[in-house]
């Protein structure tokens, strides 16, 4: 490195051949699969001449829909990465006791439960809610797209470019060794000075950018898009979290970018923010992210409260119990959440004051929380419950979220939180809501769903079979966590001295065996699906016999969405058509105004992403050039105002037609 | 059934789940963890009211209203009922009424900057009773352990007289750590240039873990102390013990001592500089930097209206030292 | 609530403009000259008074003069918001004001309560400054 | 619901027979991208608000800020808020060439409030008071400089826009952009009076 040339340090900045893992064997081989993978699935789209329909229409595509199906899948990739992360914890975990120091020196093992948590929230959970709030949310409102369609596919690309660099940093350099937040010091240039944080710094700031995006858009869609009648309080409960969720989305991103912006400015230039010197003050940062923090929580868990309210309500065969409460106990939490963000933080050393008051706060959340709770538990009673794949999901979701919630309210009684803070309590805690709300209501939306988007149900058995080995697994894996934080174990060790404590570690690690299973069994359930769509087939366009708007379309809806605006009359739209004698439109066809597919989305993405790359390895002429780049192509963009077209009229109703056949067709057969 | 028995039902019924571990959180030895024990499983007991039936009912009606049992009442258009709905805001609105009150109470007589006012319980702290100063240091990756009193220090070794309250002054090298003997009471963070405090009481007499509960880098998993609660008697003797052990443990021995490493063996110093903690605190152990107190004396008299002299660049007031570059072995 | 859907105020130069939303004017105020005056003349008075105050050391007390050029700040964005960004409880729907309040309140909660944290924090952890120190000011 | 007979309400229509247009959302999209921009700058504030007097034994706001430049670059800024007002009013009136006079007069008048800004930073990064002297001059620095180059950004859109207007007239597209930019414009005016009030003048005060 010290006898590189003044040139070749300008030209490449830190970035060199050691800089790629070549004596890291788990990482080699790691890159060598992927690299086979990936080969084997760029040879296979272009020995299959997919190039050109990936393209067009789904890379450029502006179709909420097709957003929505991409922002899924990133979240399925990235799933199969946070999880490889944490098997490898919970095996490190579970064999380094004594003398022996496990198979990952804490290096290593440092990085990956930082890319762990990184990975989880931004690039798994994130693009789960944004993917299925992009498929439902202008379906459930009876309109065509979104507010800013072209907007809506360069947030999918900026979030997708963040996913990379993360990915990026296993191959290239290494990631943050600081824990999914960053504290400094320690993620101070003093004591982080390689590449690591850098990395998590920009993957988070280019995937912000679109999460931030993406929550204007979607909040401005909710706001003026919907069909007309539908008035807020006939807004479906999914569409109602949906914009909580984006309210909080737009409050709460601009403080993560802000306190990033600051913490590489301590890095970069060498201002005193969070350092130990001439004044820093490193508690500000704990302070502010956490502003960020928590009402990320609840960026999560909305929207999914929302999922397992249609569930409920959809398989118990009846309306949803206490809609406006239920509506209330959304906007009480949205508003709450903001006011809770010292709990992360009570044994910082705050006086008894500030703590009991944040204490407090947080355990008033519980009420709507609990309200809720008691919303679902009474759409079921007396109700005709079906116990399908998403009903599933949603039962599981009811039992584990309870403990969740109950060892979440534990932990905001400060003096409690004193000894458990940091502890694997807490980490049980927050898998248990998170794994238990977050993750089991994305599955239950991607079940409940899925046959909208592609025409075809989900396999039932495969479902099953995750299903149990998620909840199964599930609580194999953190109920032992529970139990060692108990035991004054915390969390982020890599070595144990007490053997005692092992066994527990043993069945953590396999429960996060019998998760692996639930994961595989998913993958195979999608691939058993595909394979056998035409015996899983659904014609109707509504298999659930379900109630809200979105089930009124053909399953995959047209590009348009709706021929016809529908005009809506009472909450569960689609319901009250059905019971009110509908009668499906056949003529009267008119063109219909459509957005065009761009590339501008994908080119600007991908130039924040090569910016990114250059300032984490200091290539400065690169990081300038693609700065101004970047800045050009957005102006170039908006110097391009022929932006739409029409769908002729004679098109719609060609597709109209087919579906007026296929629904009769449906109909004499049954 | 009284709250009292409930919660004497569910220690038991915990402590017998975990029986088989040693489940320090709900076992301690000192009365400050003891009492959040107690609220940890008073607050526990005080929600399974709400999460039991919610539990049981979910179930019920899952099972009551499956699609199969056609004699079930099916209401499909019944979704509203003010009477319900009151008692579903109202029952976790109780709860939490009841668990703020204790929050208030528990966070304020728990607070770890409060002198401890008992030994246990029924036991106050008699007047005049000494307390036991100690300064600790979260060090890379090492604790140190200075008795001002006794003008001694140890690394990765604590050791306090059974029933003698205890009061932690705690600060940190460079970066974030956490204070915490589970056994003895809560954690609290360890911060460069910060001051955090815990009072704290140990009653029975053992040998008992302690580690830093923050992450803080590469050597953080060994990052452990041994925390010893002696007999009065035991104590004296350990204390003449640390200082007929010899070593002195001055400001060059603090730098070279603040090296980052890992796996530290327990040093014993009979001597400590002078003002050693004071400087640690202020990031001046190394007398070409500016205290931080003094840093912000000057700062608070220009702000007091008085026009202070600039002072000139003379003293390094970069306090992350170059040495710490290595904090990482690669 | 309303639903803001029924607003067709066909714009006349909107229909050669194939726009998304082709066809839809903009309800959006644009102020008229004598609001603008109004507002810009307010603003340099709002703007004038305060700085006059700090520079020629009007309040002998620092806290009444920081009181006052605040009640002055708050006034003039007031000033702003109406005059010059035109926001009534009417626009959009009254979804521009509702986001306005919302955030005002964020930021208040963010600001307010960042400083009372960290007043906290500091109070009780930064290293006191002895006697010692005081004395030997500079 | 499953045994009563609904009756159907001959009124009650489910579809639109016309072609429907929401509104458009730009204006309201852009209203909340400012209210996000509103707490980034919230971020900043409350860092100065608690590093703003850790001058690290070094030069505080009494010796650095000079109120008289201060107060010249703030009225730039509110002239060039009252000229695109006027710009504002040409558009609504439905003239090109006024509007982009306007337009390059509030522009004209946002660089200088650039330029006095720069000169400002020079001088005190000359002086040995650059953003890395302590933690009152990072905040200062970040706070002001992330102000300042919002400007620069609208100088930027601004100009871009009037290439728009001279190039395809004051079309309800261009109309939209101009407005949100006259938001983007007026809102920084905003978060100025929180800058001149909070550091400037409460720091000479302080």
């Amino acid at each position: 490195m010290q006898d590189r040339s003044d040139l070749m340090n300008f030209i490449f900045g830190r970035l060199s051949w050691d800089a790629i893992p070549f004596h890291e064997p788990i990482l080699l081989i790691t890159f060598i699969v992927v690299a086979l993978l990936g080969g084997a699935l760029l040879g296979w789209i272009t020995w299959a001449r997919k190039w050109t329909y990936l393209w067009t229409e789904w890379f450029t595509s502006i179709d909420h829909k097709k957003i929505g199906v991409m922002y899924m899948v990133l979240g399925i990739v990235m799933l199969l990465r946070g999880f490889s992360d944490a098997i490898m914890m919970r095996i490190q975990q579970a064999i380094s006791f004594g003398d022996s120091t496990g198979y990952l020196p804490p290096h290593h093992y440092d990085q990956i439960f930082t890319a762990h948590g990184v990975i989880m929230i931004f690039f798994v959970a994130m693009p789960f809610i944004t993917g299925l709030i992009n498929y439902v949310v202008p379906l459930q409102i009876g309109a065509r797209d979104v507010a800013f369609p072209f907007l809506n596919n360069f947030s999918f690309w900026m979030t997708t470019a963040g996913a990379v660099l993360v990915m990026m940093s296993l191959f290239v350099g290494e990631f943050a060794r600081t824990g999914w937040l960053a504290y400094p010091p320690l993620s101070g240039i003093a004591y982080s000075p390689d590449v690591g944080v850098d990395y998590y710094i920009w993957s988070l700031q280019i995937a912000g950018v679109g999460t931030l995006l993406s929550g204007v858009n979607l909040m401005v869609t909710i706001i003026k898009m919907r069909a007309p009648g539908m008035t807020l309080m006939k807004m479906p409960i999914f569409t109602w979290t949906a914009l909580c969720t984006n309210v909080l989305i737009v409050a709460a991103f601009p403080v993560l970018t802000a306190v990033l912006v600051l913490l590489s400015l301590d890095r970069y230039v060498g201002t005193h923010f969070f350092t130990n010197a001439l004044g820093g003050n490193a508690m500000m940062y704990v302070n502010l992210i956490w502003i960020w923090g928590h009402p990320e929580v609840y960026i999560l868990i909305l929207p999914m409260f929302g999922v397992f309210s249609e569930v409920v309500s959809t398989f118990s065969g009846k309306r949803l119990f206490g809609y406006a409460s239920m509506v209330y106990a959304t906007v009480v939490i949205t508003i709450l959440s903001y006011l809770v963000w010292l709990h992360h933080f009570f044994t910082m050393g705050s006086g008894a004051s500030v703590n009991s008051f944040f204490g407090i706060t947080t355990m008033i959340i519980s009420i709507p929380t609990g309200a809720k709770m008691f919303n679902w538990l009474f759409t079921m009673y007396r109700g005709r419950i079906r116990f399908e794949l998403p009903m599933l999901w949603t039962m599981g979701f009811m039992f584990t979220f309870v403990i969740g919630g109950m060892t979440g309210v534990l932990l905001a009684v400060p003096p409690a939180d004193f000894v458990l803070h940091n502890s694997l309590f807490l980490i049980a805690h927050f898998h248990n809501v998170i794994i238990g709300g977050v993750l089991f209501g994305a599955f239950a939306g991607i079940t409940f769903w899925f046959p909208k988007a592609t025409g075809f149900k989900l396999d039932v058995f495969w479902g099953r079979m995750s299903f149990w080995f998620w909840l199964v697994g599930f609580w194999v894996a953190f109920m032992p966590l529970y139990i060692l934080g108990l035991m004054g174990v915390t969390r982020r060790l890599s070595h144990f001295d007490d053997p005692s404590l092992q066994i527990w570690f043993q069945i953590a690690a396999f429960g996060a065996l019998l998760i692996f299973f639930g994961i595989v069994f998913f993958i195979v359930q999608l691939v058993v699906s595909i394979r056998r769509r035409e015996s899983l087939r659904d014609l109707s366009g509504d298999p659930w016999n379900s109630r809200t708007l979105e089930w009124s379309t053909s399953s995959p809806p047209p590009a348009y969405n709706f021929a016809f605006t529908p005009r809506i009359h009472d909450l569960d739209a689609w319901w009250d058509m059905k019971t009110g004698g509908h009668q499906r439109p056949v003529e009267g066809f008119k063109a219909i105004h459509m957005p065009k597919n761009t590339a501008a989305g994908f080119i600007l993405a991908m130039i924040a992403m090569v910016c990114g790359f250059a300032l984490i390895w200091h290539v400065w002429w690169l990081a300038a050039l693609s700065f101004v780049g970047l800045i050009g192509s957005a102006i170039a963009h908006t110097f391009n105002y022929d932006r739409d077209f029409h769908i002729p009229a004679a098109e719609v109703a060609r597709v109209e037609n087919e579906r007026t056949q296929q629904l009769a067709q449906l109909a004499s057969v049954s | 059934m009284s709250v009292r028995v409930l919660r004497g039902l569910s220690v038991t019924v915990l402590l017998a789940l975990l029986g088989a571990c040693h489940a320090v959180v709900l076992k301690p030895a000192g009365d400050v963890a003891l009492q959040q024990r107690d609220l940890v499983v008073a607050s526990t007991v005080l929600m399974l009211l709400i999460i039991v039936p919610v539990m049981v009912l979910t179930a019920v009606f899952a099972w009551r209203y499956r699609a199969s049992n056609k004699q079930a009442t099916y209401k499909p258009d019944w979704h509203h009922s003010t009477q319900l709905e009151l008692v579903i805001w109202a029952a976790p609105l109780l709860i939490v009424i009841a668990l703020g009150a204790l929050t208030w109470i528990g966070t304020h007589t728990l607070d770890p900057y409060r002198k401890i006012d008992r030994l246990g319980a029924g036991r106050p702290v008699a007047k005049g009773a000494e307390t036991l100063q100690v300064q600790v240091v979260a060090l890379d990756w090492k604790w140190l352990f200075i008795y001002p009193d006794y003008g001694i220090a140890t690394v990765n070794e604590l050791a306090a007289p059974v029933d003698t309250p205890i009061t932690f002054h705690i600060t940190a090298s460079n970066v974030m750590n956490s204070f915490f003997i589970p056994a003895l009471a809560g954690q609290i963070y360890a911060m460069p240039a910060m001051e955090t405090q815990l009072n704290a009481v140990i009653n029975q007499p053992g040998e008992y873990e302690g580690f830093s509960a923050n992450y803080s880098g590469a050597g953080f998993s060994n990052m452990r102390f041994r925390f010893h609660g002696l007999s009065e008697a035991e104590f004296r003797h350990w204390v003449q013990q640390v200082k007929a052990d010899g070593g002195s443990l001055q400001r060059a021995d603090y730098l070279e001592l603040a090296r980052p490493s890992e796996r530290e063996p327990v040093h014993h110093y009979g001597k400590v500089a002078d003002g050693l903690y004071d400087a640690i605190l202020n990031l001046c152990v190394d007398p070409q930097q500016m205290c931080v107190n003094r840093m912000m004396a000057i700062d608070a008299s220009k702000n007091s209206g008085g026009h202070a002299d600039m002072v000139m660049n003379d003293m390094t007031m970069d306090h992350d030292t170059p040495d710490h570059a290595d904090r990482h072995p690669e | 609530m309303s639903a803001a859907h029924d607003t067709h105020d066909d714009h006349p130069l909107e229909a050669h403009v194939h726009s998304h939303d082709h066809g839809h004017g903009e309800a959006e105020p644009h102020g008229t000259l004598k609001g603008y005056f109004t507002g810009f003349i307010l603003s340099v008075i709002l703007t004038a008074i305060p700085f006059w105050i700090v520079m020629g050391d009007v309040f002998r007390s620092p806290q009444t003069a920081t009181l006052v050029i605040l009640i002055f700040a708050f006034a003039q964005i007031f000033v702003h918001m109406v005059y010059f960004l035109h926001m009534n409880t009417s626009s959009e729907g009254g979804w521009n004001m509702l986001a306005l309040i919302f955030t005002a309140v964020l930021v208040v909660i963010t600001l307010s309560g960042s400083l009372w944290v960290m007043y906290h924090m500091n109070a009780n952890m930064m290293p006191a400054m002895s006697a010692h120190d005081m004395r030997n000011m500079p | 619901m499953s045994t009563t007979v609904t009756t159907v309400d001959d009124v009650r229509s489910f579809y639109l027979g016309e072609d429907h247009h929401p509104e458009n959302g730009t204006m309201l999209g852009f209203w909340l991208y400012l209210m996000s921009d509103c707490l980034l700058f919230a971020v900043m504030f409350a860092m100065y608000g608690v590093l703003g007097g850790n001058y690290a034994a070094g030069p505080g706001p009494k010796e650095l800020f000079d109120l008289p430049i201060v107060a010249v670059n703030t009225s730039m800024l509110l002239l060039s808020s009252i000229t695109y007002g006027f710009a504002m009013l040409e558009m609504a009136r439905n003239r090109k060439l006024a509007t982009l006079t306007w337009l390059a007069i509030t522009g004209l008048f946002g660089a200088a409030f650039i330029y006095f800004e720069l000169t400002e930073f020079i001088h005190l990064i000359h002086e040995g008071a650059g953003p890395q002297r302590s933690a009152f001059l990072s905040s200062f620095f970040t706070l002001v400089g992330t102000h300042g180059l919002h400007v620069s950004f609208g100088i930027v859109w601004l100009i871009t826009l009037m290439v728009q207007v001279s190039r395809g007239g004051l079309t309800a597209a261009n109309r939209r952009r101009l407005s949100c930019l006259s938001l983007f414009w007026h809102f920084l005016d905003v978060v100025w009076i929180g800058v001149f009030t909070f550091v400037y003048l409460m720091g000479v005060l302080r």
